[in-house]
């Protein structure tokens, strides 16, 4: 295992420093807690906006705290769950009388933990929504699995909702928005390489040297298929086309596309990819409206990329225009 | 051996030597299914535990249980600590006030912690989680608790219904958590959580019989 | 070889038709010959500035062209410069009247083709002028090598100086304040992996488990010494002093620090790096006025990282600051 | 064989197709002590000198190597395009007009293709470059010239000098170009512009003789 790290056991909480040694003026951060906070929050009369989730994903989420996006992000150990203290300490930290929307990617930890907190926030007066994000198509969200995954469109959500809060809309709004940008989101991924949690010191899972996994989560857990090596063309079909289908997507249809890295792939690759996705939705005349392209949602070293649509009206693309400024995402100002 | 705190904080210190032990092995079920994270985590959560309870002299068997249930909430993280701690929780409250132990008392305890896991995590058996260990250690605890028969003899043979347990899980589907995910691929492999469940009963078993 | 491409040959043409499918609004793309030319380019009055090099570093140049930074950028095949036709092509693209600049990296086949190129624009009655980077402490800048390499310091100038042409400021002044950020940039990489050239299907070079290489250059060649993997503090001590004794940084100095990743190390890492750099440099008493933590100037998906320091005056942090669109930074606008 | 533009044309065909064969031992040299692209470089440089001089009925043989020149500036990139690229347009400056080639003709080609070289790349011999492959055999051929031997033996005596060229590069300290950077480490391995020199040499040696 070779990673740029000092030991394995301080791989987050050095994360942590660099992140606060880094960005000062965004961000403040309670590094005993790993948790990144907004330097201006609470803002008064603004509706708190928190995720969180396992280390590992960088930048999401603690590299999208900040103006016009997460107002905190609870950052568990790699691929771990955040513990329920995290998120009160956070909830309480943003809540600047407005109440506060929890946005909880569909993984059984993720739920639980944000589930507990969510109690207690309860218990110390503060008005809570949650809103669970579950995108991955990969999944058959039926009664035999834990529902769909969340993933790209996670990071999608975050920016929409973090311009609608920021305009001061009040919580249930901010919520319904979340929900309906997830109801609008999907995506898929699939990886040439696994990746190593530092403390465990091996892969996840092994590929052969012409094999690749499609459909696999962002916490290097395998994924539905395991196939031959195909080409990137080949491959952005077998990703968009689930996600086209799923969503119902048809002529005239917007949507704003992210081809997301898992961490490990070049640019060159990812714009390869784009090319292809660009060239299928055009054939079906559906617009892309907006697009993200780089690493947003990783799985630490990982090869591999993810797409995401999220069928976009008007009033959504306005909230994806509006300025942010984080580590992570930063346009309009 | 007297079912009083000094024994059950005597049993957990040995659960976090073994679930440290176990670590890797545990950790590599869940990279199999999973996202390799599951022994890490256990061994965090267990590690915090063994340093809270160091020098405890808390005669309330309940409270013990609770603060072992609260540490797991706050420094396991993933689908487990949930879970465990909850489990942990609800068997503390169930003996609230407690210094030592009945059979009566330990089943009343496993129910709620059993309990108190569905709950949270909305599972039942058969869909490859701890629940398919620690269910049928339940009803075996209960069976010897109606035979009449002894604490250890009653959490050995749980330990022994939650090892047939984790040996069930392997030809499961995985329905539940995140080894749901990969569909038939999770079939033929054991399940880290019912893993880990029948190693902590394992560990109360041998030191009951010690 | 595990990459998301098609086929070898096709790389940098498909990447090209990513990037015009994707950023319309910023550049337009001449595929056949590899040039990305800002979408409003000639801009009258304003100095033109274009660079190139060997693709594989991306988002370096192709993803800096747009407001404020790049007017084009020259594509190479991976790791090979780019031909005299097509600076020749892109400086009349770019000339404005104000006549162009070419930002050079320190290789032989860049410095010969675009000396080449700047004979070919003479020729076509454009003034150019040109300025080499190189700022890689790594090489010996002596006799007997071939000068150091341009790297990092690429990136911070093409900013830098990108600003200073926007605000209409004259050929001789644009040049000489890309000299100077050069004379005020060092650089060091290192590699915990290689990586693969598409066209040659294997890696570049071979490094053991635990093995790393310092002061690797940017095309994947082997560095000045292969040693056993340390830590992340001692990496970021082995890349830093050698950056900060050579530029002669003393108590009260302000710096504009990089920390890139070489394409394959997850911002996890590069913020663990970024941690140790804050410390020695507070440690030293040099503010650091400016950072970017992220990929800028990579090697396709080798892991690793880069550390570069330019030592920054007023002038140069204002323009900085200024408004940049491009693919691979924006802020400002 | 008479040194005519339709021999030049046929040696440049059998130059193309031994750096197709050579390009991967080519691309391992440069990957050894440069970027490993080299044999990737001049594979598509020839490959597309090839197409250009198919079915060309050229007679002038300074047009068709300045035509060679052009077509590797414009497509090979890198160190090797420039360089070569100047060394094929000033032997085709040289010989301006010339339908058949005398031995002096070729030696003042030669003469005009190294200084170019050298001019466009300010190396010298002993940098561990082409140079250490062409400047041998340039001197062989003069030699050659002295003793009134004829074209064949000529540049068959060229070839072996830049054989004995290339493997003098081996213990050289690359001061030049991208293995520079290397310092000591580029000690130990043959040069890939020397190399791919001696190669276009005994491919033209070959088909003189034959
Ligand atoms: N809904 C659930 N109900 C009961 N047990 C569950 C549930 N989801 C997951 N588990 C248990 O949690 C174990 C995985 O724990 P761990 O790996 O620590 O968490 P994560 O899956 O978040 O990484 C599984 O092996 C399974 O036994
Ligand atoms: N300054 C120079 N003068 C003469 N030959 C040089 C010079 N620099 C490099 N070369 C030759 O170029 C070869 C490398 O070519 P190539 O790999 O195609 O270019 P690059 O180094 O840009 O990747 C070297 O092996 C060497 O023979
Ligand atoms: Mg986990
Ligand atoms: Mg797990
Ligand atoms: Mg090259
Ligand atoms: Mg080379």
């Amino acid at each position: 295992m070779k990673k740029l790290i000092n030991s394995v056991d301080n791989v987050v909480k050095e994360e942590m420093e660099g992140i606060a040694a880094a960005h000062s003026d965004l961000v403040r951060v309670d590094v005993a807690n790993m948790i990144v906070i907004r330097a201006d929050a609470p803002i008064k009369g603004k509706v708190g906006v928190i995720s969180g989730g396992g280390s590992g994903h960088e930048p999401m989420h603690g590299g999208f705290v900040g103006l016009g996006m997460l107002d905190a992000a609870c950052a568990g150990h790699v691929f771990t769950s955040p513990v329920p203290d995290q998120m009160q300490i956070a909830t309480k930290a943003v809540n600047g009388g407005a109440g506060v929307l929890h946005i909880v990617k569909n993984y059984t930890g993720d739920i639980m933990n944000f589930e507990i907190a969510a109690e207690l926030a309860q218990a110390d007066g503060i008005n809570v929504e949650s809103v669970i994000i579950n995108d991955d198509v990969a999944v058959q969200d039926s009664l035999y699995t834990a529902g769909r995954r969340g993933v790209g469109a996670t990071v999608l959500a975050e920016k929409i909702v973090g311009a609608l809060a920021e305009s001061k809309a009040d919580l249930h709004t901010v919520a319904e928005m979340c929900r309906k940008v997830n109801s609008m989101g999907r995506s898929m991924g699939m990886a040439l390489t696994s990746c190593t949690v530092p403390a465990a010191g091996k892969p996840t899972f092994d590929l052969g040297e012409d094999e690749m996994e499609i459909g696999i989560g962002i916490h290097g857990e395998p994924g539905r298929k395991r196939m031959k090596l195909a080409s990137a063309d080949e491959i952005t079909e077998m990703l968009t086309m689930p996600v086209v289908e799923d969503l119902g997507l048809k002529q005239g249809d917007h949507v704003i596309a992210m081809v997301n890295g898992m961490g490990g792939t070049p640019l060159i690759e990812l714009y390869i990819i784009y090319r292809k996705l660009d060239e299928i939705l055009k054939g079906m005349g559906v617009g892309i409206a907006r697009k993200l392209i780089g690493n947003y949602i990783t799985s630490l070293e990982m090869a591999g990329c993810s797409i995401t649509l999220v069928k976009a009206d008007d009033e959504m693309i306005k909230l994806w225009d509006a300025p942010v400024h984080t580590a992570g995402l930063r346009w309009g100002v | 051996m007297e079912m009083n705190s000094a024994t059950v904080v005597k049993c957990l210190d040995l659960i976090a030597d073994a679930i440290h032990e176990q670590r890797q092995y545990l950790t590599d079920l869940d990279a199999a299914i999973g996202d390799g994270d599951h022994g890490i985590n256990m061994d965090r959560g267990f590690s915090t535990v063994r340093t809270r309870l160091e020098g405890s002299s808390e005669k309330n068997i309940g409270a013990v249980l609770k603060l072992v249930g609260s540490t797991l909430v706050s420094t396991v993280g993933g689908a487990s600590g949930p879970l465990y701690g909850t489990a942990f929780l609800r068997a503390g409250t169930a003996l609230e006030g407690k210094e030592t132990l009945t059979l009566d008392d330990i089943c009343e305890a496993m129910d709620a912690a059993v309990a108190g896991i569905m709950q949270r995590g909305k599972a039942a058996t058969n869909e490859k989680t701890m629940l398919d260990a620690l269910v049928p250690a339940q009803q075996a605890m209960h069976k010897a608790q109606a035979d009449g028969a002894s604490i250890a003899l009653a959490v050995q043979r749980a330990a022994d219904a939650a090892d047939a347990g984790v040996k069930a899980t392997i030809p499961m589907l995985a329905t539940k958590g995140r080894a749901s995910y990969l569909g038939e691929r999770s079939i033929g492999h054991p399940d880290p959580g019912a893993t880990s469940s029948a190693l902590m009963l394992r560990i109360v078993a041998n030191a009951l019989a010690a």
